[in-house]
């Protein structure tokens, strides 16, 4: 008996309140089973360390104290991607490296999210040639593009709330 | 069963019971959906190659024995270390012995060159 | 040119550079060109092993600082230049030669046995331009992957540009774009 | 697609089986990919190991996971737009990159810069050099489990990236530095940002330096790791601190000066060991003296235009649009043909914190460059790594790759 995964359809509330309300008394604290699972993803969601280009950099930078991305339960850069449940695609992916990228997104367990770091993860940015490929989207499914060349570190934990706030809107039901 | 033990049994309990509670979830309730491509063998993105397991040099071996054997020596001081009291000055030579035997033990295996890697 | 720097053991003039610059041309009869200060020998293909070897030797040029090409697509006699920058750290000089080579597909000697740091140059213009090196040790392709058909820099290979997608040309390309939902 | 076990010839060796000994094959020795991502490869750079037990026999690099074909892209590009990729070639030295392509192009149509333009050059080229080395500092450090440091750093770094974001706009790329000069003056505040890092940044290097100078697990890792001779230093032509941590004081700000790098009296810190401990002597050294360069620029900053007025490369300030003819023509052909270099081929290079960072610009008169080769440091200085690392062990190896100092968008171009 498994629980299948399947993406709600409400659409993203815009102010950042939690979509579900506070029952009125809290004698007996009763949440949806969808909420308790999603509150536990989103919390504890460990990046994997796939750091390609300058994306990288700033990703370190948004990792080192001054911005903290740990405060968001992204405590750990997993080396390996058998511990990890987000790929951030940091950096341009070259012709050379799609393939690794994509062994490594199969290598992950899930469930598992990919936010693509930059105008080069996203859609090739300022390189149109023969050795980078236009967008990560074409090699894994990606979850959340955060757009910026690099972008900043504020901009990189904005994706991260975005991607939480996507996770937090997924429902399951019991596959019998 | 004297009223003391209870609360190691109690810990005990607790402890391997939410472990048991902990991994169970995860293994019952947990999907499985296991792909040729997500159980190839982690080559840090490379295609896996070769047997998984090889011979190993003896060195890993020789590290690992010298491991265990001062670990245990640190499991004995446990329950040393609780009744330290009630032993006195016996029990603090008895110990001191123990400890020079292995220690004699160490230096061998230091002077002999086991802790360095070649 | 001539600057004071602490550390060096003599400073040159400009006059020393030329000098070892017409003593490689009496010597190769190698032609010279001169552009923001900066001569350029110019010599054939066979000589320059010889070259190198006596420049490093007896001028003292201790080090291969970049070996590079430019590809003259049009012009077929001699389509590739292939240009060495030398350096002279004890005389704080700089020299650049250039060799012509003909044809598509261009053979040259290797340079690894007087400046060993030109393997990775070498195989990257192998890799890059086509350009092949009798001699070098062990020439594949350094940047691409190991299978990748072409040669990326030269003049003829296109650039690779893939139209990005905008709102208006946005179906054709979601249809061709492969989008792996697993 | 299924993707089966391959057994060790064919797999992975991608065609590089022929480098591979006998005994690593039949299996004897392990052959371990120390691959494209990896923790302590500094970027994806991916390392083929032959190792017996945890000593390395052979490394055999392999490169090209970042290649970006940067050089035929800015084939197709008109000059000012291809400065736009030098920044993400060397992207810890973004300002160096900036430099150097600038340099050559005005060594190459024989642009004069204005004295501020220069100076302001100079500051940035500095602050640029010791954010650097604090990355290099922070994971070199981090890789040899000093987790510490890389706080530290970075902490120190964000300082930097606040003041170049406050001149140009972008904390990295920043495409600063324009042929003729800057793409516009500093701000006001700019001095008071500058002399607040140099008042408190001496009291940092302390700091850093209290924490591993001395300290016996750092050295003994480090001492005598990796020793790199002055004579094998110049045959495999490395440059930068590797070169002079092995004796040899040849740094291109002295060897031969640009923008105004004669007028600053600093000193070249050298080292004769030419191990890891000295190639991070070395770094730290400098850090103190680009912080002392930096200073004596500051204080020697002249007043006056930060481009110069040759309307036929520099396109003329918007005050000007309004009143004359001229400038209006001459801001429509920049901004939409660009200029028209003279044919040639120039070479120009400068001191990154890497190693000699050189552009070979040939241009063809047209306004698009017809061919750019990047010489860079880190291309030479990864070549010699597995000269370096035989026989150390693997915890080794990744040491010598943090001392290196290499950066992968710099090797792959």
């Amino acid at each position: 008996m498994g629980i299948e995964k399947r993406s709600g359809n409400l659409p993203i509330p815009d102010d950042q309140t939690n979509s579900t309300t506070k029952t009125g008394n809290m004698g007996v604290v009763t949440a949806r089973i969808d909420d308790i699972v999603n509150w536990a993803r989103t919390n504890s969601m460990w990046p994997m360390l796939f750091g390609l280009a300058c994306c990288a950099i700033e990703m370190m930078g948004a990792q080192a104290a001054n911005y903290d991305m740990s405060r968001f339960g992204m405590e750990l850069m997993r080396a390996s991607p058998r511990q990890s449940d987000l790929m951030i695609v940091a950096g341009r992916v070259s012709r050379k490296m799609a393939p690794v990228l994509r062994r490594l997104y199969d290598q992950m367990p899930d469930p598992k999210w990919v936010i693509s770091m930059g105008d080069c993860a996203s859609c090739g940015g300022v390189f149109n040639n023969y050795a980078i490929v236009q967008g990560v989207d074409e090699v894994v499914p990606v979850d959340v593009y955060v757009a910026g060349c690099p972008p900043r570190p504020e901009a990189l934990i904005h994706g991260i709330m975005t991607l939480h706030e996507k996770v937090k809107q997924e429902r399951f039901k019991l596959v019998g | 069963m004297d009223i003391e033990l209870l609360p190691i049994i109690v810990l005990i309990v607790l402890a391997t019971g939410l472990a048991i509670l902990v991994v169970g979830i995860g293994h019952f309730f947990g999907p499985r959906r296991p792909t040729a491509r997500k159980s190839a063998p982690y080559e840090s993105g490379m295609r896996p190659f070769g047997p998984g397991t090889r011979r190993m040099p003896i060195a890993f071996y020789l590290v690992a024995v010298l491991f265990i054997l001062f670990d245990i020596e640190v499991v004995f001081f446990l329950p040393w270390a609780v009744v330290f009291r009630q032993l006195g000055l016996f029990g603090l030579i008895e110990m001191v012995i123990f400890i020079v035997i292995l220690l004699a033990g160490y230096i061998y295996a230091w002077k002999a060159g086991a802790l360095e890697w070649e | 040119m001539d600057d004071s720097t602490s550390n060096m053991e003599h400073n040159p003039t400009e006059f020393e550079l030329n000098s070892t610059v017409q003593r490689m041309v009496e010597k190769f009869g190698a032609r010279v060109e001169e552009f923001r200060g900066d001569p350029t020998l110019e010599v054939r293909a066979d000589q320059i092993v010889a070259l190198c070897q006596t420049l490093r030797d007896i001028e003292g040029f201790e080090m291969l600082v970049d070996e590079t090409a430019v590809d003259y697509w049009p012009a077929e006699a001699p389509r590739f230049h292939v240009i060495y920058l030398l350096r002279s750290v004890s005389r704080n000089q700089t020299l650049c030669l250039r060799v012509p080579l003909d044809g598509n597909e261009p053979v040259m000697p290797t340079m690894t046995g007087v400046y060993p740091n030109a393997n990775w140059y070498e195989r990257e213009l192998w890799d890059m331009f086509g350009i092949h090196f009798a001699g070098h040790p062990d020439l594949r392709r350094i940047l691409m992957p190991h299978d990748w058909v072409g040669h990326p820099l030269r003049k003829d290979y296109p650039l690779g540009y893939e139209e990005p997608q905008f709102t208006f040309n946005y179906e054709q390309i979601q249809a061709r774009k492969l989008n792996p939902k697993d | 697609m299924e993707e089966m076990i391959l057994p060790t010839s064919e797999a992975m060796l991608d065609g590089m089986t022929h480098l591979v000994s006998e005994r690593a094959l039949e299996g004897e020795t392990l052959l371990l990919n120390m691959g494209p991502q990896h923790p302590s490869t500094h970027g994806v750079l991916r390392l083929l190991l032959e190792l017996d037990g945890e000593k390395v026999i052979t490394v055999i690099p392999d490169i090209g996971y970042l290649h970006t074909g940067v050089e035929k892209n800015m084939e197709s590009k008109t000059y000012l737009k291809a400065e736009v990729m030098t920044d993400r070639l060397d992207y810890l030295n973004t300002m160096g990159n900036n430099l150097v392509y600038v340099l050559a192009i005005e060594k190459l149509a024989e642009l004069d810069v204005p004295p501020r333009a220069d100076g302001i050059r100079v500051i940035f080229t500095e602050l640029q050099r010791i954010a650097s080395h604090l990355v290099w500092l922070g994971t070199h450090a981090l890789d040899l489990a000093a987790m510490s440091v890389f706080l530290y750093c970075f902490r120190e770094r964000e300082i930097i990236l606040d003041i170049m974001e406050m001149c140009s706009g972008q904390r990295m790329m920043t495409t600063y530095f324009r042929p003729g000069g800057l793409w516009r003056d500093v701000p006001s505040g700019f001095e008071d940002a500058v002399r607040e890092f140099i008042k408190i940044f001496p009291a940092r290097i302390d700091e850093y330096e209290a924490l591993l100078t001395r300290n016996p697990l750092f050295l003994e890792r480090v001492q005598g790791l990796g020793v790199l001779t002055k004579e094998n230093a110049l045959r495999w032509a490395i440059t930068g601190p590797m070169l002079r941590a092995s004796g040899v004081g040849f740094d291109l700000r002295k060897a031969k000066p640009y923008s105004g790098y004669e007028q600053y009296d600093f000193d070249i810190p050298t080292q004769t060991a030419g191990d890891t401990y000295a190639r991070y002597q070395v770094r730290m050294e400098e850090m103190r003296q680009s912080l002392r360069i930096v200073e004596q620029a500051l204080n020697k900053l002249p007043y006056g235009p930060v481009r110069s007025n040759n309307r036929k490369y520099v396109p003329p300030p918007r005050s000007e649009l309004g009143v004359s003819m001229e400038a209006v023509i001459h801001h429509f052909k920049l901004w939409t043909e660009g200029f028209n270099p003279p044919a040639g081929a120039v070479y120009s290079a400068v001191e990154s914190p890497r190693g000699e960072l050189g552009v070979y610009l040939v241009s063809d008169g047209g306004p698009k460059p017809y061919r750019i080769h990047w010489r860079v440091p880190s291309f030479d200085n990864l070549q010699i790594l597995p000269m370096l690392a035989k026989g150390h062990l693997v915890a080794d190896l990744v040491a010598l790759i943090g001392t290196t100092d290499i950066v992968l968008g710099d090797v792959d171009r």
